[in-house]
């Protein structure tokens, strides 16, 4: 059954992911937004790190709620907005009766829903849902596969794919979308940084 | 990157007291979480107004909460919406049995904060988006024109009206309304500097301008050649006027507002380019303010904004004001 | 180098034309020889305060020309003072029976022409020669310190002391006494670029800072490394306490300047740092005022000016003003 | 006998002299000043260059007189009050009846003793008086010397050298004082300008 534990050494491994991979997601920013994505992911998981002592123990429902809540009083921006979203969103849809697997693609797909509505926007935007809708979708779709290896990596690989498909859309959300036709050929930061998370959280299962 | 600064993660909060400091008489500092607010509640009730944003816009929007504007105002990290608690403090701080209206620049990250602070607050709430930016094509299938320098006048004329004990619904259709008169548009020569980045968010060549930025050094309409005052005021004036549509002969705001690198010279040099352009126009330039009011941190360059007025607002812009970047009559 | 202009030799002109554009309801502009006045001549006699110095210090000295403060203000080129027959055009449309009070910054180019322009005009004058810089060490061999960002305070509370009726010889006493009672000194980042020069007047490492910097970008006492906001601070407040030597618990006015190119959100980072400062040595802050008085153009830095407060200077500083940069209770 | 010609030939020649070395002296004012030398100078020069048609007929005294008061309401800075104070001192003194030998070793000298007035300053304080004073007493002294060849000879050596040695002084008048000790190491650019402006005047009895 997942733990605190698991979720703090989560968060670990995609803070370093998002660590390794700073300069890019700063660039992508700059060059589409405004420069602040990087910061702000980083002030959400440094904070959220640090609840580690004082959530471990509690149950999940619990602690993706808490981690929402910290994201949202400290991050800011779009990204804080969402990200915060999403965890309560999940925190909200958390059975303590269903298994892990199933657990994970219902509170992924609401988390994701509630994203949907707080940014009114959906697919093909050129934002972060542009890897978190397929990545919910994936997983849905994977509810009842028993090998978590597998999953991670068909989950993975998703990821990274629709990540890399931002790169040619044009954006009509978010700060991106001010620029129109000059949006197009650079991935998106937010959908870098999601997929960054994603990645390092696969990760884990496939090492 | 050279800042006065000691501590980057810092700055916020030691730039916020200093501000706090140094105009004790008009407002009053709250940390953890931060909104600056008015020293003193008014004594009659009054619709509550409440903006914010990212932080290296200043003067706006804390320079902006006093007497005759906004009641209080959250600010973000630099360039970061605020966070919902934020809004929910200031509006609890602040409000004053006549509702909560909260005043937000078009951007995806605002509205979202904005939305999530209003869903916290019992009291009373409406909220005014302001999408002034001509740069940046409105269309059904997009997020919409950003907010800009028009922001500011939104806020003096709403918060004149407020003053005079107007209910929320009158104020917010108000505010609508002179978002609705309001154009601008901007052009950069340089890149601003994030201080958490401490390097330019984007090079530009000695010889090119951005055309139509965005107040975050956001790409704008057009990388394009630098060209002479008159020649970018023409297409700057002409393009706001394609969208707010002046009649002959009436009367209009002009504002020229300075980025934050540009030296007054020029801002007031470039007030000169756009009131000959009006005035061929035969539009008239019955109010103006040039200065940096909406800024992007250190970014040279500026903008036009222009506000078709009616006989309520110019009353409300010319009423009293008391704040730390705009005050008259009091 | 990259600016609002469209030919370089008419920057001056276009520009003062729009700011007189800009606030027809406080100035007019003279061109040809080119100077500032009030827009309305007072209706009481009153003494005449004419300031002036090169250009590129905006909004000092024409932003500071209405009721409360100047009478006339005379532009010259940039950096360069003006020429005199600027100073007796403008004393002779502004002399209003009691005299012309000439408000100088000490310059040897400023010294001179205000001296040539006062031989030619017939009113009695009287000179204010404002020094209030410490950077720079006074001795009798020497031409002695600079005036800097202190000038704006002898002009606001000399102006208003004016607006009294007061005489000349009283005006010209209290203006020398306020600059006595005042100090400041500055640091900067970058260098300015002058428009006719297009580029950077000085060179300077990125992580250098020029340590007590004069207006012009002119070197200052020393280059050294940068360091934090405290530390700078320290530095620069020290140094003018050393010079004026204010008494334990005296009140003071703190005024943080900025020289142009840097925003607002650091000006008030260092405001807390002086204010922390002079809290400590328990000297009492009681007025203060931060923002870009006296810029070098587009110079990144600023500069701390601490002025001893008595009964007479407080209330001059406190009373209304009414000019395009500063303006309160009117 | 000295003619309106004359002068506006000379005014010609300081002018070209000075756009010769305009980055020089750009530098020089860079360096210890606030860059606005060169500007100045070349305004003026411009300036009364113009005036040459109007003026070339009329009395020595008058053309020094309006050319002062040109330099006067153009310039500014401390070198238009100083250049401005020098020509209408020189346009008090001229007399029609002594030589131009001695009008110009008159006239000088009598300027310069004006600018000292104007600048409150005297030899020794890195200006263009350490240019000017050594050039007005030499003048002097070649008072009764015909060959004005070897006056200008003179005249534009001592103009050189003195120039030269404003470098190791220190300032303790106009802008460069402010600097003290590092105002040393940089020759005026006042000193440097003046000297150019002599040095083409004594060109055209040299070549
Ligand atoms: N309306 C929206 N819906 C979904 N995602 C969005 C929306 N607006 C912005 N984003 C995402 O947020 C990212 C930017 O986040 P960030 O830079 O932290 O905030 P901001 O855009 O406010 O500066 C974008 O790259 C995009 O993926
Ligand atoms: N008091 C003075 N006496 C003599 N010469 C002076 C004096 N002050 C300045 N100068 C001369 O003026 C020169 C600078 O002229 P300029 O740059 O045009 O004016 P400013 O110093 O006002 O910027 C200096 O190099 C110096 O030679
Ligand atoms: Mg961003
Ligand atoms: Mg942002
Ligand atoms: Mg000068
Ligand atoms: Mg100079």
């Amino acid at each position: 059954m997942m733990k605190g534990k698991n979720i703090f050494d989560s968060i670990e491994k995609i803070q370093n992911n998002i660590i390794d991979n700073k300069e890019e997601i700063e660039r992508l920013d700059q060059q589409i937004g405004d420069g602040d994505h990087i910061f702000n992911i980083l002030r959400g998981l440094e904070e959220i790190s640090k609840l580690r002592e004082s959530l471990i123990g509690e149950p999940i429902d619990k602690v993706f709620k808490q981690l929402g809540m910290k994201i949202m009083t400290t991050v800011g921006g779009s990204s804080g907005a969402l990200f915060a979203t999403l965890l309560i969103g999940m925190a909200k849809n958390y059975n303590s009766q269903s298994t892990d697997q199933e657990n994970i693609a219902k509170m992924f797909y609401e988390g994701v829903e509630a994203m949907k509505k707080r940014g009114k926007s959906g697919s093909g935007e050129k934002t972060m849902l542009d890897v978190l809708i397929p990545v919910s979708e994936i997983l849905c779709e994977c509810k009842n596969e028993k090998n978590s290896k597998i999953v991670a990596d068909k989950v993975k690989k998703v990821a990274e794919k629709s990540m890399l498909s931002t790169k040619d859309m044009l954006a009509t959300k978010g700060r991106a979308s001010f620029l129109g036709e000059r949006s197009k050929g650079h991935i998106d930061p937010g959908a870098r940084s999601s997929q960054l998370a994603i990645d390092a959280v696969c990760n884990q299962f496939i090492n | 990157m050279k800042k006065f600064v000691n501590n980057i993660d810092n700055i916020l909060t030691e730039s916020l007291s200093g501000f706090g400091k140094a105009h004790t008489d008009i407002i009053k500092i709250n940390h953890a979480p931060d909104f600056i607010a008015r020293a003193n509640k008014s004594s009659k009730p009054k619709v509550s107004l409440i903006s914010g944003g990212g932080s290296g816009h200043e003067p706006l929007h804390g320079g902006f909460v006093g007497y005759g504007m906004l009641d209080a105002a959250c600010p973000g990290q630099v360039f970061s919406a605020p966070t919902p608690d934020q809004m929910e403090a200031a509006a609890n701080e602040v409000h004053n049995e006549k509702g909560i209206l909260f005043i937000v620049k078009n951007y995806s990250g605002d509205i979202m904060n904005f939305e999530m602070g209003a869903d916290m607050i019992e009291h009373d709430h409406a909220t005014i988006i302001v999408n002034d930016d001509v740069a940046v094509e409105d269309s059904t299938f997009t997020t919409g024109r950003r907010g800009v320098a028009g922001t500011m006048i939104v806020e003096k004329t709403v918060g004149s009206l407020a003053e005079t004990g107007a209910n929320l619904e009158e104020c917010k259709n108000f505010g609508d309304h002179v978002n609705k008169m309001t154009g601008s548009m901007g052009v950069a020569f340089t890149s601003c500097t994030v201080p958490a980045a401490g390097k330019p968010t984007f090079d530009i060549a000695p010889n090119e301008m951005e055309f139509g930025v965005g107040i975050h050094g956001e790409p704008g309409r057009r990388r394009e050649k630098i060209k002479s005052a008159n020649e970018l005021s023409k297409e700057i004036i002409e393009t706001i006027l394609d969208d707010i549509k002046p009649n002959k002969g009436e009367k209009v705001l002009m504002h020229v507002n300075g980025f934050g690198g540009t030296p007054l010279m020029e801002l007031y040099l470039l007030f000169e380019c756009g009131q000959k352009l009006l005035n061929e126009k035969n539009i008239n330039v019955s109010r103006s303010i040039v200065g940096n009011y909406t800024t992007s941190l250190d970014m040279a360059g500026g903008s036009f904004t222009i506000t078709k007025l009616d006989e309520n607002i110019v009353e409300h812009w010319d009423s009293a004001v008391y704040t730390a970047a705009l005050r008259w009559k009091m």
